[in-house]
C-alpha cells in the first residue's frame, strides 16, 4: 500500500521531469531553428559532461546525508598533479592515473573532515574548495599549462565513429553507478546511513569508513572529469571546474533528490541534469536572449521546477 | 487550580487512507482522576490523544469541557484550553536552558509581547519545580540533565501551562523504578489538587497502581471504562487482546550446553567495573538494574558498540575483544537495540532492507548483493517471525510497533546467531506482540542459542531467565538461579534495600 | 539515580566545557594575532587595526545575517550578491536623483525585499531554503548587471565620504555600526520570545510546531533581517569604494561570513550558537584576510593559506565543542527527537 | 491550493524573464540570424560583468551600426568550458564570423579549426591564437607595460619603491601585463618592487589591499603605485582618501577610463600616466576586422591591436628629459608616443571613425 504509493510518487516524479524536459524543448525549438538536430544534440551532452559525471558522485554523497562542494576545485588540483606526473614521467598512463587517483586522495582529506572529525560536510567542503584551488594556483603559479598529448585530447576530443568518446564513457558510469546504488552493498551502506546513521552504524555498517569511501568516491569520478577537461581544453586551467558544484547541486535537487539524504535515484539526478544541459545550450542557441538576462532566465526556470515539485509535494526540505 | 470538572468526547471518528482509526469513541475525563488508557498498538490510543491535543482533526463527533462544545484546531489551542501532553519522547530542547523550555511557546512578557519578562518567569519556575521537589539551575540547557529530571521538567511543563487535563504517553518507559515512585507520587498529589490526568501505558501492573479508572481500545473501538478495583489485570488483558491468554510465559527449560561465552573483570571507566560471568548455549542470562546502572553498557561492549578499557571476553575459548560490532557480527553475536527509532530501524527503508541489513556481508559476493537471496532471507523471516507486512517491500514506517520490533529482532536472525543480546525487546509493544516475542526466544534457546536479555518490566527476567545477574551501580551484586528467582528480592537488590 | 545522575555530572563537567566552547574561538583569535604579529610587528599597530575594523564590517554584516537564518535551520546563499544589489539600487538611484536619503532608502528595501521574496518561498511554501536562494542568487547576479548595465557608478557625497572614512572617538563609524547590530542581536536572540521560538524552531522542528510556536513566522522573520543586514552590508560596501562597480563580488563575503559564523560556534544544522561567537568567528576570518595582504603572502598562495588556516579553525573548534550527552548509556529517549539524532551525528 | 498558486506565479517569474529576454533582443525581428542580407557576427566575451566587455560591447555595436552588420553577444561567465561551447553552438548557428575574446590562447583552437573547417571566418582578439587562416588581434599587453616601466622609472629619475596589483592570476592577458611589468622593472636595479597583490579584478579587495599598503608603507617609503586597470585605481584612491594620503604617490594604471583621464587632466590623486586601450576602441577594432571578414575581405593573420600612454605635455617632457627612450621588443605597442587627456577623450568619444576605415600596416 504505502510501498505502491511511494514507486507511484516516484513515478509521477520522473513523469514530471520528462514534462519538464519535453516542455523545455518545445520552447526553445520555437525559439532558435538551430535547436533541434543531431549534432547539437550531440552538443548538449559534450556540454553538460562534466556536469553529469560530477552528478554521479554528488548523487551519492547527497544520498548518504552529506554535500561535496569542493568538487570543482578537485577537478583543478587532481588536473595539475596529473599534469605534473605526466611531464616528470612522460609516460601518459602514469599521468591520467595520477589524475584519478589524486583525486581520490583529495576525497581522503574531506572524508577525514567528514566522516571521523564529525564537521559538518557543507563547511568542510567549502573550506577544502579554497584550500585546493589555493593550492592549484600556488603550482601552477595561476598559468595556464598546455597539455598537447594525443592521448589526453583523444579523451577530451577526440571521436568513435562520429561519436564523442566522451559520450559511451558517460554511459557506462552511468549504468554502473545505477547498478551500484541498486544492488552493492555499498549503496545500501549510503542509504542507511543517509536514513539513520545511528541505526546504520548498530547494524554493523562501518559508517567513518562509508563515509570516508563516499567522498573518495566523488573526488575520484572529480578525478576523471579533470582528465576530460585537460583533454577537451588541451590545456590545464587553474579556474577549471570553478562554480561546477553548485551547478551539480542544482541539477540534483531539479532532479527532486531530497538534500537531506536517505532517499534518490540515479534516473532523477540524469534527468536533472538533462534541464540544467537543456537550459545553458537555449540560451547559447537563442541569438535573442540578451546575455544580460541569461542567469535571469536560469533563475527563474529554476524556481518554477521547485514549484512545480512542490505542486506534487516531491522536493523537500534542506 | 482545575477551572473545569471534565471533558468529554462523544463519537468521536477517525480514519486515515485504508484504516479505521477510530469508531465513535465516547469516553468522559474527570478533574482528580487519573484515568488509564490502554489498548494494543494500533487499537487507536495515540489517535484519540491527538485529536484532543489538537494535533488531528477528527473526521466526525463532538469534544465537549463541562458540557459544553468546544474545537480544538491546533496544539497551541489545546494548551489554551488547559490540555497538555507529555509524549513519550520528550518535547524539550537540549539547547535551551530550563526556564526557556519550561515556558516555550508561552513565554510571559512585557513590551508588546516581544521582550520576555525573564524575573516573573524564574520566580514562577522556581515555585513550580520546587512543588516537584526539583531544584535545578535553570539557566542550564537542558541537555546536561539526567532522563528522570527531564520527565519531571515535561510535568512542570504542564502545571506552567495551568494544564488541568495532562496527558501522559508511557511517561515510566524510561525511567528506573525508584524514578517510577517519585512520579507516582507526584501524580498523585496533582490528583489531589483536582487535575484530571490521562494515562497511557502497556505496564497493567502501573495502572492498577496508580489509576482510579481504564478505558480499553480494541481495533479503534471502544470496548468499555472500568473502575480499577472492579476488574483484574487478566480481563483487562483479555478484553484488550479480545482473547483469553491463560500463560503469557511459555519457556521450556532444559540444561544448558556447553560454554559459549566467558567474561572477566570487565571494566569501563564510569560504566561498570569487576564484571565476570558466563553463558552456554541455550541459556536466557538475564541481565538487570536500574537505568545508568551499567548492564545495558555491558550489552554494548560485548557488541563493540563501546570499548572496555578492562578485562577479557572469550568467546568458545577464544579471547574476541570487539571494537566494531561488524566483527562481533562476523563472529556470531548479534544485538537488538533497546531504541527502535534511534538504533533498531531505518525508516527510509523498506521491510526487506531492514531486515537483510545485518547480513549484507554474505548476502553479497564481492561487494555485490543477491537480490534473489535477500529476498528469500526477508520472506523466510518475515513468515519465521509472523511479521505482519502486506509486501516485503512495504515501508517500515508504515508498520506497527510490534511489526516494527519484529522486524529489529529478524534483522539478527537471518542466520542463526551463536550469542543474542536482546535490549528490552518488548519496549512499547502491545501484549500479543510481546508473547510472540517470548515465543521467540523461548524457541531460539531451544535451539542452542545462547541469550543475554535486558527488560523494563521484571515478570519477563522471571518468566524467560535461567539466570539473572542484578547490577548495582556498574557492578554485579547479586546472581540470582532460575529456581531462586523472586520478584521482589531481585528488585530490593536493584535497589539496593536488600543485605548482602 | 541520584547516583546514577551524580556520576553523569562528574563525566559532563558541563560548566568547563561551556567556558571551553566559548572561549575556543577567543583562544583562536588571540593566537593567530600573536602569530601574524611575530612575523610583521606593525600588525597590532592601531593603524592596521582600525583597517581591520573597518574591512570586517561588511562581512560581519553578512555573517550576522546568516547566522540567524542559520539558527533557524536554513541557508541563505542569495545574501552576498544581495548586498552587492542593494549597493547597486543604492547608486543608480543617488546617481539618477542625487538625492541621498531616497538612495539609501532603496537600499534597504531592496534588501528587505529580497529577503521577503527568500522568505516566501522557504518559510510559507516551505521550499529547501538551500536551492531557493541559490536560485534568487543567480538571478540577482543577472540583476546587478541590468541595474548598473555594465558601468561603473560613482558615489560622491559627503555621506558616502562619512561612512567611508568617518570615525567616533577616533573609532570607524561603520565599525560603531556593526557593534551596534551585534548587541541588537544579541537582544533578540537572548532578551525576547522570537529569540528563544528561533532556537527551538531551528533544534527541532516538529516539536516547536506541537508547542505551538509558529515556525512558519519565525523562519520568515530570518530572511528579512537576513535581507535587512545584506542590505545594511551593501551600503557600507559601497560606500567604503566610493563606486559600484557590476564585478563587486558578494558571494565570496558570504562563504568568508558562513565560515565565519560557523567558526564562531554556530550549528550549521541549527539550534546551536550566540552573537558574541559570531563576532569572534569574524574577527578570526578578518585578521587572517587581513593578514594576508599584510604579510605579503604570494599572490597565488593566497587561498591555499586563508582555506588552511579555515580547516584548522574549524577543527580546532570541532574538538573542543561538545557534541554528545553526558555519560550514561544509550538510553537517550530522554534527549528526544531531532536533538537525539543531532547528538549522533556528531558522535559517528 | 497555494501550491497551485505557487506555480502559476513563478511560471510566471520564468516566463517573464524569458520574454524580457526576447524583448531586449539585440535586433527586433526574432530569427533575425536567418536573414540574407544582413552579415551576422558572433561575439564571444570573457565576461560581460566586467565594465571592460561592456564597453567592448559598446564599441562593437557603434562599429555594427557603421558597418551595417549584426552582432550576437554572447558571455562565457569567465568559463573556458562555457566558451567552448558557445563557439560550437556559433557554428552550429551558421553565423558569418566568429569574433571570440579567448580565455585561453590554446584552449580554443580546436573549437577555432572546426569554426574555420565549416567555413567561418574566425577573428579572435586580445592574444595571439596560432591556427592557420585565424586572425588574431593580440593586445601588446606585455610590452607595453614594458614600455610603462621605462616611462615610471625616468618619472620616478630611475630610483625609488613602487608596488603593483595585478590582475587574476591565470587570466593570461594580466598576467602578461605583470610578466611585462617585472621584465621591465628588471632595469632599472635601483627601483625595487615592493609587493605584488592580486586585486582579482575586485574593487572591494583593491580598497582592502590598498590599505595594508599604506600601514604598511608609511610617508615617504613608497613613490609609486602601478595598477592593471582603472577600476582598481579608483578603489585604492578611496583607501587612499580615508587615510588622508590620497596624491602622495604617483599612480599609473591602464584602460584609459573617462574618470582617469579626467583625473590626469586635472591632476587629481597623483594619477600620471593611464595607458589609452579602452574597451570601446578594442571592441570597434575586433568587430571592424570580424564585420570584413564576413563580408568576405582578407587580412593578414595577425594584426596588433595599439594603446596610447594618456599624460600631460609636462609629463612627457619630464620623463623624455629624464631620458626615457622607447625600446621596442616584439613590436610597437603605441601608435603615438603619447596622447594628451583631451585627445584621448575625442578619441574614445567616437571609437567608429579611428578604425572605419583602418588598413593593416605594410
Amino acid at each position: 500500500m504505502n510501498r505502491l504509493k511511494q514507486t507511484l510518487r516516484y513515478r509521477i516524479k520522473l513523469f514530471t521531469l520528462l514534462g519538464i524536459v519535453v516542455v523545455l524543448i518545445v520552447v526553445f525549438s520555437l525559439a532558435s531553428p538551430f535547436f533541434l538536430s543531431v549534432t547539437n544534440f550531440v552538443n548538449v551532452v559534450v556540454h553538460s559532461s562534466i556536469l553529469a559525471i560530477l552528478a554521479i558522485g554528488m548523487t551519492c554523497v547527497i544520498i548518504s546525508g552529506g554535500l561535496d562542494l569542493s568538487v570543482g576545485s578537485i577537478i583543478a588540483f587532481a588536473g595539475v598533479v596529473g599534469v605534473l606526473a605526466f611531464r616528470q614521467t612522460g609516460s601518459v598512463i602514469l599521468g591520467l592515473a595520477a589524475c584519478v587517483t589524486s583525486g581520490g586522495a583529495m576525497g581522503v582529506l574531506n572524508g577525514l573532515l567528514i566522516g571521523y572529525m564529525g564537521i559538518n560536510a557543507f563547511i568542510a567542503t567549502i573550506a577544502t574548495l579554497a584550500v585546493f584551488r589555493g593550492a592549484t594556483l600556488m603550482i601552477t603559479g595561476g598559468h595556464t599549462i598546455s597539455v598537447t598529448d594525443p592521448a589526453f585530447n583523444f579523451l577530451g576530443q577526440g571521436q568513435i565513429l562520429r561519436i564523442p568518446v566522451i559520450i559511451p564513457a558517460l554511459a557506462a558510469l552511468y549504468v554502473l553507478f545505477f547498478f551500484v546504488l541498486r544492488r552493492s552493498v555499498l549503496g545500501r551502506s549510503l542509504y542507511a546511513i543517509g536514513g539513520n546513521a545511528r541505526a546504520a552504524r548498530v547494524s554493523g555498517i562501518r559508517v567513518r569508513l562509508v563515509t570516508l569511501g563516499v567522498y573518495v568516491l566523488s573526488g575520484t569520478l572529480a578525478g576523471i572529469c579533470s582528465v576530460y577537461v585537460i583533454g577537451r581544453l588541451s590545456s590545464l586551467q587553474p579556474w577549471a571546474g570553478l562554480g561546477a558544484e553548485f551547478e551539480t547541486i542544482v541539477a540534483i535537487v531539479l532532479g527532486g533528490i531530497n538534500i537531506a539524504g536517505g532517499e534518490g535515484d540515479l534516473l532523477e539526478s540524469l534527468a536533472g541534469v538533462a534541464i540544467i544541459a537543456i537550459i545553458l545550450n537555449a540560451i547559447n542557441l537563442v541569438p535573442t536572449i540578451d546575455p544580460f538576462y541569461q542567469s535571469v532566465v536560469k533563475g527563474g526556470i529554476i524556481l518554477a521546477a521547485i514549484a512545480i515539485y512542490e505542486r506534487f509535494k516531491i522536493a523537500t526540505s534542506r | 487550580m482545575a477551572n473545569h470538572t471534565e471533558l468529554r468526547v462523544e463519537q468521536i471518528s477517525k480514519s486515515f487512507p485504508g484504516v479505521r482509526a477510530l469508531q465513535e469513541v465516547s469516553i468522559g475525563f474527570r478533574s482528580g482522576r487519573v484515568h488509564a488508557l490502554v489498548g494494543e498498538n494500533g487499537a487507536g490510543k495515540s489517535t484519540l490523544v491527538k485529536i484532543i491535543a489538537g494535533v488531528y482533526r477528527r473526521d466526525g463527533g463532538s469534544i465537549l469541557i463541562d458540557g459544553q462544545e468546544v474545537e480544538i484546531h491546533d496544539p497551541r489551542m489545546a494548551n489554551a484550553t488547559g490540555i497538555s501532553v507529555i509524549h513519550q519522547e520528550f518535547s524539550l530542547f537540549p539547547e535551551l536552558n530550563v526556564i526557556q523550555n519550561l515556558f516555550i511557546g508561552m513565554e510571559s512578557t512585557h513590551a508588546m509581547g516581544a521582550v520576555l519578562d525573564k524575573r516573573s518567569m524564574e520566580r514562577r519556575a522556581r515555585e513550580v519545580l520546587g512543588r516537584l521537589g526539583l531544584s535545578v539551575a535553570a539557566g542550564r540547557p537542558v541537555k546536561y540533565f539526567s532522563v528522570a529530571e527531564q520527565q519531571l521538567m515535561e510535568i512542570a511543563k504542564c502545571l506552567i501551562r495551568d494544564a488541568w487535563l495532562i496527558i501522559m504517553d508511557e511517561p515510566t518507559s524510561a525511567l528506573s523504578d525508584s524514578e517510577k515512585n517519585t512520579l507516582f507520587n507526584i501524580i498523585r498529589a496533582m490528583k489531589e489538587q483536582g487535575l484530571a490526568i490521562l494515562y497511557i501505558s502497556h505496564h497493567l501492573e502501573e495502572i492498577a497502581e496508580i489509576a482510579d479508572e481504564v478505558s480499553i481500545l480494541r481495533d479503534g473501538r471502544l470496548v468499555g471504562t472500568y473502575d480499577v478495583g472492579a476488574v483484574s489485570l487478566a480481563n483487562i488483558t483479555n478484553l484488550m487482546v479480545g482473547k483469553d491468554i491463560e500463560l503469557v510465559f511459555n519457556r521450556t527449560r532444559k540444561e544448558p550446553g556447553r560454554r559459549v561465552l566467558e567474561v572477566k573483570d570487565l571494566a569501563r571507566e564510569g560504566s561498570f567495573r569487576d564484571i565476570s560471568f558466563t553463558l552456554h548455549r541455550g541459556e536466557v542470562l538475564g541481565l538487570c538494574g536500574l537505568l545508568g546502572f551499567g548492564h545495558a553498557e555491558v550489552c554494548e561492549a560485548l557488541f563493540g558498540l563501546l570499548s572496555p578499557e578492562e578485562g577479557t571476553i572469550l568467546l568458545d575459548g577464544r579471547t574476541a575483544g570487539f571494537t566494531s560490532p561488524l566483527e562481533a557480527m562476523k563472529a556470531g553475536i548479534m544485538y537488538v537495540p533497546e531504541d527502535r527509532k534511534r538504533e533498531g530501524l531505518i525508516q527510509t527503508m523498506n521491510a526487506e532492507e531492514n531486515l537483510s541489513l545485518m547480513s549484507l556481508h554474505w548476502l553479497s559476493k564481492l561487494g555485490w548483493i543477491d537480490l534473489k537471496n535477500q529476498a528469500a532471507v526477508a520472506r523466510a523471516l518475515i513468515d519465521r517471525l509472523s511479521i505482519k507486512v502486506t509486501t516485503p517491500k512495504q515501508g517500515v514506517d508504515s508498520l506497527s510497533g510490534g511489526n516494527q520490533q519484529k522486524v529489529v529482532i529478524g534483522k539478527c536472525l537471518s542466520r542463526t546467531p551463536r550469542l543474542l543480546i536482546l535490549n528490552d525487546p518488548t519496549r512499547g509493544i502491545d501484549v500479543g506482540a510481546k508473547e510472540e516475542i517470548y515465543r521467540i526466544i523461548d524457541r531460539l534457546a531451544g535451539e542452542g542459542v545462547a541469550i543475554i536479555m535486558i527488560s523494563s518490566e521484571l515478570p519477563e527476567y522471571v518468566g524467560l531467565c535461567d539466570r539473572v545477574l542484578v547490577f548495582r551501580h556498574g557492578r554485579i551484586i547479586k546472581e540470582f538461579a532460575h529456581e531462586a528467582f523472586d520478584q521482589n528480592r531481585i528488585l530490593a537488590y536493584m535497589l539496593g534495600t536488600a543485605e548482602g | 539515580m541520584a547516583k546514577a545522575d551524580r556520576r553523569r555530572r562528574a563525566a559532563g563537567g558541563p560548566f568547563f566545557r561551556l567556558i571551553l566552547e566559548q572561549y575556543s574561538i577567543l583562544i583562536l583569535v588571540i593566537a593567530a594575532s600573536a602569530a601574524f604579529a611575530l612575523f610583521n610587528p606593525r600588525f597590532l599597530t592601531l593603524e592596521n587595526l582600525i583597517n581591520l575594523s573597518r574591512q570586517i564590517v561588511p562581512m560581519g554584516l553578512l555573517a550576522l545575517g546568516a547566522s540567524f537564518v542559520l539558527i533557524g535551520g536554513n541557508l541563505d546563499l542569495s545574501a552576498g550578491v544581495g548586498a552587492t544589489v542593494c549597493g547597486a539600487a543604492l547608486g543608480v538611484t543617488f546617481v539618477v536623483t542625487k538625492n541621498v536619503a531616497l538612495a539609501f532608502l532603496v537600499g534597504i528595501v531592496t534588501g528587505l525585499a529580497i529577503g521577503t521574496v527568500n522568505a516566501l518561498f522557504i518559510a510559507k511554501a516551505g521550499f529547501g531554503s538551500v536551492i531557493v536562494t541559490l536560485a534568487v542568487m543567480t538571478i540577482l547576479q543577472g540583476g546587478i548587471q541590468l541595474l548598473l548595465a555594465g558601468r561603473i557608478v560613482f558615489l560622491s557625497h559627503p555621506l558616502f565620504a562619512f561612512i567611508s572614512r568617518g570615525t567616533v572617538a577616533g573609532i570607524p563609524f561603520t565599525f560603531l555600526v556593526l557593534v551596534a547590530f551585534f548587541l541588537l542581536a544579541w537582544y533578540l536572540l537572548n532578551q525576547t520570545k522570537f529569540g528563544v521560538h528561533l532556537y527551538a524552531a531551528g533544534g527541532n522542528r516538529r516539536i516547536a510546531e506541537v508547542v505551538g510556536i509558529r515556525i512558519q513566522r519565525v523562519h520568515f522573520l530570518t530572511f528579512v533581517i537576513s535581507g535587512l543586514l545584506m542590505s545594511v552590508s551593501g551600503i557600507v560596501l559601497v560606500s567604503r569604494l566610493a563606486l559600484i562597480s557590476p564585478n563587486l563580488s558578494g558571494f565570496p563575503l558570504l562563504l568568508n561570513g558562513v565560515s565565519a559564523a560557523v567558526i564562531g560556534g554556530i550549528s550549521v544544522t541549527g539550534g546551536r550558537g550566540n552573537a558574541g561567537g559570531v563576532f569572534l568567528g569574524i574577527i578570526f576570518i578578518g585578521v587572517v584576510s587581513n593578514a594576508i595582504n599584510f604579510l605579503n603572502v604570494t599572490p597565488e598562495a593566497q587561498d591555499l593559506f586563508r582555506g588552511l588556516l579555515v580547516v584548522f579553525a574549524l577543527i580546532f573548534q570541532q574538538l573542543t565543542i561538545r557534541r554528545r550527552l553526558p555519560a550514561g548509556s544509550a538510553s537517550g529517549a530522554g534527549t528526544g527527537g531531532a536533538a537525539g539524532v543531532k547528538e549522533v551525528k556528531g558522535e559517528l | 491550493m497555494k501550491g497551485l498558486r505557487l506555480v502559476i506565479m513563478v511560471a510566471l517569474i520564468g516566463l517573464v524573464a524569458l520574454s524580457l529576454g526576447f524583448a531586449r533582443g539585440n535586433r527586433p525581428e526574432r530569427e533575425g540570424t536567418a536573414a540574407p542580407e544582413k552579415p551576422v557576427v558572433g561575439a564571444v566575451m570573457v565576461d560581460i560583468t566586467n565594465p571592460f566587455f561592456v564597453q567592448v560591447m559598446q564599441g562593437g555595436n557603434t562599429m555594427g551600426e557603421a558597418l551595417d552588420v549584426e552582432i550576437i553577444w554572447k558571455s562565457s561567465e569567465g568559463s573556458l568550458e562555457k566558451q567552448l561551447a558557445l563557439i560550437e553552438s556559433f557554428i552550429e548557428q551558421e553565423v558569418d564570423c566568429i569574433w571570440v575574446d579567448p580565455l585561453d590562447p590554446e584552449a580554443v583552437k580546436p573549437p577555432i579549426r572546426k569554426a574555420l573547417a565549416a567555413g567561418i571566418p574566425t577573428v579572435t582578439g586580445a592574444n595571439l591564437v596560432e591556427v592557420p587562416g585565424n586572425v588574431s588581434t593580440p593586445f601588446p599587453s606585455y610590452d607595453a607595460f614594458y614600455q610603462l616601466t621605462g616611462m615610471i622609472a625616468a618619472y620616478l629619475g630611475n630610483e625609488g619603491s613602487v608596488v603593483y596589483m595585478s590582475g587574476i592570476p591565470g587570466n593570461w592577458i594580466l598576467d602578461q601585463y605583470q610578466a611585462g611589468f617585472e621584465d621591465g622593472m628588471k632595469r632599472f636595479p635601483d627601483i625595487d618592487i615592493l609587493s605584488i597583490q592580486p586585486a582579482k579584478m575586485d574593487p572591494a579587495l583593491a580598497a582592502q589591499i590598498m590599505e595594508s599598503w599604506l600601514t604598511t608603507y608609511p610617508k615617504g617609503s613608497l613613490d609609486a603605485v602601478v595598477f592593471t586597470t582603472d577600476p582598481d585605481m579608483y578603489a585604492a584612491i578611496e583607501a587612499m582618501k580615508n587615510a588622508g594620503r590620497a596624491g602622495e604617490f604617483a599612480l599609473f594604471s591602464q584602460n584609459g577610463d573617462l574618470p582617469a583621464v579626467e583625473m590626469i587632466e586635472n591632476g587629481e590623486n597623483g594619477v600620471k600616466i593611464d595607458l589609452l586601450s579602452h574597451g570601446i576602441r578594442i571592441g570597434a577594432f575586433n568587430l571592424m576586422v570580424a564585420a570584413r571578414l564576413a563580408k568576405g575581405e582578407k587580412f593578414p593573420e595577425v594584426l596588433w591591436f595599439q594603446y596610447a600612454p594618456v599624460m600631460t605635455e609636462a609629463t612627457w617632457d619630464k620623463i623624455v628629459a629624464a631620458g626615457y627612450r622607447k625600446d621596442v621588443q616584439k613590436g610597437d605597442p603605441f601608435s603615438e608616443d603619447y596622447i594628451t587627456p583631451e585627445r584621448a577623450k575625442e578619441v574614445i568619444a567616437d571609437a567608429a571613425s579611428e578604425f572605419s576605415d583602418w588598413q593593416p600596416p605594410k
